[in-house]
């Protein structure tokens, strides 16, 4: 999220889609019923199912799963045609006026650079053409037909209302008049939210999808202001504190990338990484990326990382892949190219795509351990259950380890939150029976292989017995100490740069990331998370719920990184001079000598605006990026690719159906299914009453949801003589559901490309252990691709059958 | 100075004391009523902060257990809500939340470590040195056998890619930190988390 | 036992006696379900359950999200969900949190026999006071809303307390803190009232002309008020009753009734009472014997003859 | 007075047990209905252990309160059959009342207000039940709708005043009509009673009209 859960109420409209707000995050949906009732704001719903989020809706939408990209595109277009755009942020805040090289095209849905035989592109030609200095030429007047803004116009212009329509199944009319609601927020004191989650990440083209509702958001001036952002909802209560801490197999903590085989030294490494302003004057804060690396490698190596062995840099491993993600994971597992997985609190035979897949991959490992409070059917993969999980035990020889492990309830920590809020919670009793802290545990782990490298020798055990581990209790270091290590020591005395005086003293805790040093004399574990356990104290376990003007920013309460700042990208709440957009809802402003206001300001503190510093400090133009150059793989410009799995062609260039740069392993593609065979769309998703596959080991929730289902609409329902709550099978081209059908009005036929087109809904959180009854799960329908970019499994569309049938008999 | 959340509730709970009812607003009848209903079953009970282990809102929540904390008490937590408190939720949670308690309790809560043999039908319970001595044997002899030093372009790339980990989304973000340590310093890369499920 | 010390109840099933009244100075409480805010999450549900220690067993889908299929005597609460498609053609799912309305003129009570096994507090929440029920199920025929359940077990009804111990203690009920998007409120009846109409007009500005607040009179008001974006037409919403009462048959049996006959069977008595002491008992005399034994002997001879 | 030597039995020991049966379970359900009827009478309950006993132990009395008086219908139907001397006694109420029954025509076995008292409760007896099974909470609760029940609850009190004023009459006339309770509870009334009350029976009985074993000597 770039803003607050509380700063929805400030929005004019609120969008939801590619998410189900108020089923998967009720308690932060409250603030979107709050900016109704308090803001008038409007609640926009497009999902093609009609959610409990639409019941409360003042104008729903319904959408063919996976054409988001279309409906999207189809409101940019809208948008510059009826020019409701916000004229003088786009201009002072955008790329929009970069000139983009000649060599960069789009023909018949490729980019220009596209390889056919890997499936990927040559991004060179996605850039800026620069001057002598390398800088980005730009046209400021926009007449420059290379410029993005037009280059932009040209490519949305085939999303017309009647292609939009045509795509994505929804009709005109209710299209235009969202495109009408948009187009309200583009006055510079209105604003937008974009609620997105799954809905959005889980496509082949789920990274573009967001960017493509990024892209709208510049377009109407709505980041960086109240109300306004781009705000993924995220998943699980800490998974924002894993990815900020770079347990990804590309990442180090705080977005730092994990070297890869071409970066042999570490100079190697940095030279890719000291982005350089593309504009004149920028911030470009990566520039401080060595400061933050070397910072690591302190923390990680201590002493032992030096300047001479460049910081420890060939401890760290590298990687000949761009990414080592599950789907890859268990695709070398099913190869037999993978011995051991460790599996801690995650459940990877109910969560990932194409489950038979998924057992098969674990019945070939030689040993796997679970860690987690609960009984999962990851831990149990191998035991029959019955057609929801008929394995053959004797034929499995892997060797299974169930750790029972402490829940929240159990220990002291801290959680970071979707508005990257580090919240610390308190043990509240001791865990049942022997089970162990996950610290406890792996700590366990380290030390008997520490010790194995100690007195035996093997493969390169210098990181294993270099890595620091000065905790007061090694065998379960206490939270604190690794929160005061994240956060960040001098290890020298550290002088201010212009006085030469002692600023911060040796060993002291870290006021922040600004005063790191790339010269080995700052440690910090998550640079981005410095500043949350100073010398004051723990920042984490703030209580403070004072909230200036009732703006949402509570900015005492916990805290936030980065430096506490709660509204990223807030320097563009305010004009080119200072003065907020919405006077009504300032953020910060300039005083005249810096800028103040109830957040910390996200740019320099005393950076003048005639300085012409663009508030997107991170980026090397320090504008929001409408053309992402060459970040994106599959383009710098969002185009619609169907679904891996769909029922029609694509109508924009039947050549090029879905996304060409996916990465798509051969026996996953044996796997899809066509809709022939498979003629309706699914799309998976959660259930309010339930979190994952947890909360069916929870009585209430089982007795709230007790049973798997799948939606069906009345229409398909009669056509196949499928009775309400009767017994159906819904299979796919990887497996097959027995379960109950929900025959309902909320899913409705669409019509796309002239012919009706259904689509399922699956529930996901039934598996063969806890409370609830037996299910079969959604994954064991659920094709095995990701996103281009993520690799996100597309769980949300992809082809099944439906027949009706008679209940099992048990 | 405002009362805290928590000497809030312990002085309500205290006494039922009417000047303290009588702030409320629904004072009288409470005082009387309480003979009548069900007495209220939190007068005493330790209070906790917590953070909701569910979703991303990250509701703020107060876990009520039996016993003060002496030293013969063991506490056990018997109800969980919403902090009021907590500039989010504001006291409210979702059906997940309100039913954390069931969760803490469930009867699939693991409790002792338990070990199945290859080929075998069920698990066994065995002792924590037994699991984590044979984990880290296993680890070990993977990587030793596994690990790679150099790529067949000479460069050093010190990776281990047959052994992976799947890293929990709602563990601290100290656990989290901590694994990541151990993960890359045995030279670990198929690494991942639920970020995307 | 003990609510007979209170004074703060203003009714008390099956009793004959007044209730105290000297403390009348009371605000009276409600809870407001503002149905044009709730996304039917069930949170209310699953916080009534960890609250009041309620598990009811673990049921099937039965072809919607309404879990458990019913309220029961482990059920205090319900969401009832109803797919409706509007004059526009539009989609509405209404959903509604059912439970007990906490009536100003309590159906139950009315209906039940057992003295003080349902009360009535002077801030309106109806209770029922389980060691005194007898579970005859009379308030299940009393109640205009079909809520109390009687348990199999123990012979009792049950039924949505308002989280009576919570609101003794000065705290909202369970679900009313649980409640993610507020739609459910509480607070004094006035207030909740004020904020309803702040609702309505909400929601009339977008669109939903009929919009109104759902207190009916007909049971003297209600403490369980909601507000219904159609309250011209409650029943839309999974037959919330349009025109709530008690029934007349429960009026008649619990009203006119009971009276006439206690009256009815002491005046019969009377009558005997009095007949006796008028006309006397009706004996045999000698001469009735005389007769009697004749008619006898007669017959006698005469077979024999 | 001089003690007949003779006595005609009216009432057979299957006679009596069977109506004793009904009588008891008569009063029972009587006590346990109106503690649960008004809260007057709640005290009643107590007679019964509580009020959960009651209303547990009520409806089981009302079934052996119907088999007990299917009983008595078996047995005494055929003599409470209407017959047209029941309209000459209904006319000549008023001398029944003041006991001149020499103003009344001879009456057969049962005269027409011991008929009504049957016939009422060979009706009443029914309603209660049916209407009683309808509100049987426990094993019937579910199987009709609520406004069924109300119905059932409305006639079920209404049959039970109806059925317990016919009873207060029937008592009241055994008391009032000298002797006749111990025609129930020895079975025996005298020849003079049988003259006074039942005329009409006397001269049939003389006359043999019901076999030979109903006149006997005294015990």
């Amino acid at each position: 999220m770039t803003n607050t859960w509380q700063d929805i109420k400030n929005a004019n409209v609120v969008l939801v889609m590619g998410g189900n707000a108020a089923e998967a995050h009720p308690c932060g949906f409250k603030w979107v019923i709050e900016a109704k009732i308090e803001n008038g704001a409007k609640l926009v719903v497009v999902d093609p199912r009609f959610t409990r989020t639409a019941s409360v809706a003042d104008y729903y939408a319904p959408i063919r799963p996976g054409t988001d990209i279309a409906f999207l595109s189809g409101v940019i277009r809208y948008l510059l045609e009826k020019d409701a755009i916000q004229h003088e942020y786009v201009r002072a805040y955008t790329n929009a006026g970069l000139i983009v090289k000649d060599g960069f095209t789009f023909q018949e849905g490729l980019f220009s650079g596209y390889n056919e035989e890997t499936h990927s592109y040559d991004r060179s030609s996605w850039d800026y053409e620069l001057d002598k200095d390398g800088f980005a030429k730009s046209d400021d007047t926009w007449q420059d037909p290379r410029c993005v803004i037009n280059l932009l116009k040209q490519h949305v212009s085939r999303y017309t209302p009647e292609m939009v329509s045509r795509i994505c199944g929804t009709p005109q009319d209710k299209f235009l008049h969202i495109c009408d609601l948009f187009a309200s927020t583009a006055a510079p004191d209105k604003a937008l939210t974009s609620l997105f989650a799954l809905g959005w990440t889980q496509h082949s083209v789920g990274a573009q999808n967001i960017r493509t509702m990024a892209m709208i958001q510049l377009l109407l001036g709505n980041i960086g202001v109240a109300g306004g952002g781009m705000n993924a909802l995220r998943g699980h209560s800490n998974i924002q504190g894993l990815t900020d801490i770079g347990l990804l197999s590309n990442q180090m903590p705080g977005y730092l990338n994990l070297p890869t085989d071409k970066e042999t030294s570490f100079d190697e490494y940095m030279k890719t990484k000291l982005f350089k302003p593309l504009r004149q004057g920028q911030t470009s804060y990566w520039q401080n990326y060595r400061k933050f690396v070397v910072s690591l490698q302190k923390a990680l190596y201590g002493d032992a990382a030096t300047q001479d062995n460049n910081w420890a840099y060939d401890w760290l491993p590298k990687l000949d892949v761009p990414l080592y993600d599950i789907i890859k994971a268990f695709e070398m597992m099913n190869n037999g190219q993978m011995n051991g997985y460790i599996c801690q609190g995650f459940n990877p035979q109910q969560a990932f795509p194409d489950r038979g897949k998924i057992r098969r991959g674990l019945s070939k490992l030689k040993f796997l351990v679970t860690m987690d409070p609960l009984d999962t059917e990851t831990s149990r993969f191998w035991q029959n259950f019955g057609p929801q999980n008929p394995a053959d035990s004797a034929q499995i020889q892997t060797e299974v380890f169930q750790l029972p492990t402490t829940c929240f309830a159990e220990e002291n920590g801290s959680l970071v939150n979707s508005a990257r809020w580090l919240q610390w919670h308190w043990k509240a009793a001791d865990a049942p029976g022997d089970a162990m802290s996950d610290i406890w545990i792996m700590s366990g782990i380290f030390h008997r292989l520490r010790e194995m490298y100690r007195k035996e020798g093997g493969a390169f055990p210098d990181p294993i017995l270099n890595v620091t581990w000065k905790y007061t209790d090694p065998i379960s270091p206490d939270p604190e100490e690794l929160a005061k290590e994240m956060n960040g020591r001098a290890l020298a005395d550290l002088t201010d740069a212009t006085t030469g005086a002692v600023a911060t003293k040796a060993g002291t805790l870290l006021d922040g990331f600004a005063q790191l040093r790339d010269d080995g004399t700052t440690a910090s574990g998550c640079w981005i998370f410095s500043g949350s356990f100073t010398e004051k104290g723990n920042q984490m376990a703030r209580r403070d719920a004072t909230d200036p003007r009732e703006q949402g920013i509570a900015p005492n309460w916990a805290w936030a990184w980065p430096a506490n700042r709660r509204i990223l990208y807030n320097r563009a709440s305010a004009d080119p001079d200072g003065k907020p957009w919405n006077p009504a809802k300032p953020i910060i402003s300039w005083n005249g000598s810096r800028w103040v206001g109830i957040d910390v300001p996200d740019y320099g503190p005393t950076v003048k605006p005639s300085d012409g510093v663009g508030p997107f400090i991170m980026n090397a133009e320090g504008m929001g990026r409408l053309f992402a150059r060459d970040l994106m793989v599959d383009g710098p410009f969002p185009e619609h690719y169907e679904p891996l799995e769909s029922p029609v062609e694509n109508v924009l260039h039947p050549k090029v159906r879905s996304n060409p740069a996916a990465r798509v392993f051969a026996d996953d593609r044996a796997a899809f299914g066509s809709p022939k065979d498979f003629p309706y769309v699914a799309t998976t998703y959660r259930l309010t009453e339930h979190f994952h596959y947890w909360t069916k080991h929870a009585l209430i929730n089982a007795i709230l949801q007790p049973e798997e289902f799948v939606e069906i609409g009345e229409v398909l329902a009669k056509e196949k003589g499928i009775d309400q709550g009767g017994w159906v099978k819904v299979s796919s081209k990887r497996g097959v559901v027995v379960c109950k059908a929900y025959v309902t009005k909320r899913i409705k036929p669409l019509t796309v490309d002239g012919k009706a087109t259904h689509v399922i809904g699956v529930p996901l959180h039934w598996g063969f252990t806890g409370q609830a009854r037996k299910g079969y799960g959604a994954n064991t329908l659920t094709p095995s691709v990701g996103d281009a970019n993520t690799q996100t499994p597309e769980f949300k569309a992809f082809l099944v059958n439906v027949e009706k049938t008679s209940a099992p008999t048990t | 100075m405002p009362m805290t959340r928590r000497e809030f509730i312990k002085f309500t709970g205290l006494g039922l004391a009417a000047s303290s009812l009588g702030v409320l607003g629904f004072g009288a009848s409470g005082v009387a009523q309480a003979a009548a209903v069900r007495p209220f079953k939190l007068t005493r009970a330790t209070e906790t902060r917590n953070t909701c282990t569910y979703c991303s809102v990250a509701c703020g929540i107060l876990i009520y257990s039996m016993g003060d904390r002496a030293k013969n008490a063991r506490s056990n937590i018997i109800h969980i809500e919403g902090d009021p408190d907590h500039p989010v939720n504001r006291g409210t949670l979702c059906p997940k939340g309100s039913a954390l308690l069931d969760i803490v309790h469930a009867p699939t809560r693991l409790r002792t470590p338990r070990y199945r043999q290859p080929g075998g039908t069920e698990f066994k319970d065995v002792s924590w040195d037994f699991a984590l001595d044979r984990i880290a044997r296993l680890m070990k002899e993977d990587r030793d056998q596994h690990f790679m030093t150099k790529n067949t372009a000479g460069t050093t790339v010190n990776r281990w890619t047959s052994t992976g980990m799947l890293a929990a989304s709602a563990a601290s973000s100290e656990t989290a930190y901590l694994t990541w340590k151990v993960v890359r310093s045995l030279g670990m890369v198929v690494f991942d988390n639920q970020a995307r499920v | 036992m003990s609510d007979l010390q209170s004074q703060d109840y203003v009714r008390r099933s099956a009793s004959t006696m007044t209730p105290p009244s000297a403390r009348s100075h009371e605000d009276q409480v409600a809870k407001l379900i503002d149905v044009s805010r709730c996304i039917g999450c069930k949170a209310c549900q699953s916080a009534c359950m960890e609250w009041n220690n309620l598990r009811p067993e673990i049921g099937h889908f039965e072809g919607s999200y309404e879990n458990p299929a019913d309220l029961g005597p482990s059920v205090w609460t319900l969401m009832k969900f109803a797919e409706y498609e509007n004059e526009q053609g539009n989609l509405e799912w209404l959903i509604r949190k059912d439970g007990c309305m906490h009536c100003e003129d309590p159906g139950c009570l009315k209906a039940c026999p057992a003295p003080g096994a349902i009360v009535q507090y002077a801030n309106g929440i109806v209770d029922f006071i389980s060691d005194k029920c007898i579970g005859c199920g009379y308030c299940v025929k009393g109640c205009p809303f079909d809520i109390p359940r009687i348990n199999k077990k123990d012979h009792k009804s049950y039924k949505c307390t308002l989280c009576s111990d919570r609101v003794s203690v000065g705290l909202e009920p369970a679900c009313v803190k649980a409640c993610p998007t507020g739609a459910i409120m509480f607070g004094s009846k006035t207030d909740m009232k004020d904020w309803a109409g702040e609702r309505i007009e909400d929601l009339k500005s977008r669109g939903f002309d009929k919009a109104g607040l759902y207190d009916p009179q007909e049971v003297g008001g209600t403490h369980v008020m909601y507000v219904l974006h159609h309250a011209d037409k409650p029943s839309l919403y999974s037959g919330l009753p349009d025109k709530p009462q008690i029934s007349p048959v429960v009026m008649a049996w619990k009203g006119v009734i009971k009276p006439l006959a206690l009256i009815g069977i002491a005046l019969a008595a009377l009558s005997g009472f009095f007949h006796w002491v008028t006309a006397g008992p009706n004996e045999v005399t000698d001469e009735d014997e005389a007769q009697g034994e004749r008619v006898l002997r007669e017959a006698e001879s005469e077979k024999s003859s | 007075m001089t003690r007949p030597k003779t006595v005609i039995i009216r009432y057979t020991a299957v006679n009596r047990i069977n109506h004793w049966i009904t009588a008891i379970c008569f009063v029972l359900l009587v006590l346990s209905g109106l503690s649960m009827f008004h809260p007057m009478l709640f005290f009643l309950s107590g007679l019964f252990g509580g009020g959960q006993r009651t209303r547990a132990v009520h409806p089981w009395i009302g079934v052996l309160l119907l088999i007990s008086y299917l009983g008595l219908i078996i047995q005494f139907w055929r003599e409470n059959l209407v017959h047209k001397d029941d309209i000459a006694w209904m006319k000549s109420i008023k001398y029944v009342a003041i006991n001149d029954e020499e103003h009344v025509p001879p009456v057969g076995r049962n005269n027409a207000g011991q008929k009504m008292v049957f016939w009422s409760m060979t009706l009443l007896i029914p309603v209660l039940f049916f209407s009683g099974l309808v509100i049987w909470e426990v094993y019937f609760g579910a199987a009709t709708s609520i406004p069924v029940q109300r119905v059932a609850v409305l006639i079920h009190s209404l049959a039970a005043i109806a059925a317990i004023i016919i009873w207060v009459i029937h008592v009241y006339a055994a008391i009032w009509i000298r002797d006749s309770v111990r025609g129930m509870t020895q079975g025996y009334v005298t020849p003079g009673w049988a003259w006074r009350h039942h005329r009409k029976w006397l001269k049939e009985l003389a006359a043999g009209e019901h076999g030979k074993p109903t006149i006997r000597n005294r015990p």
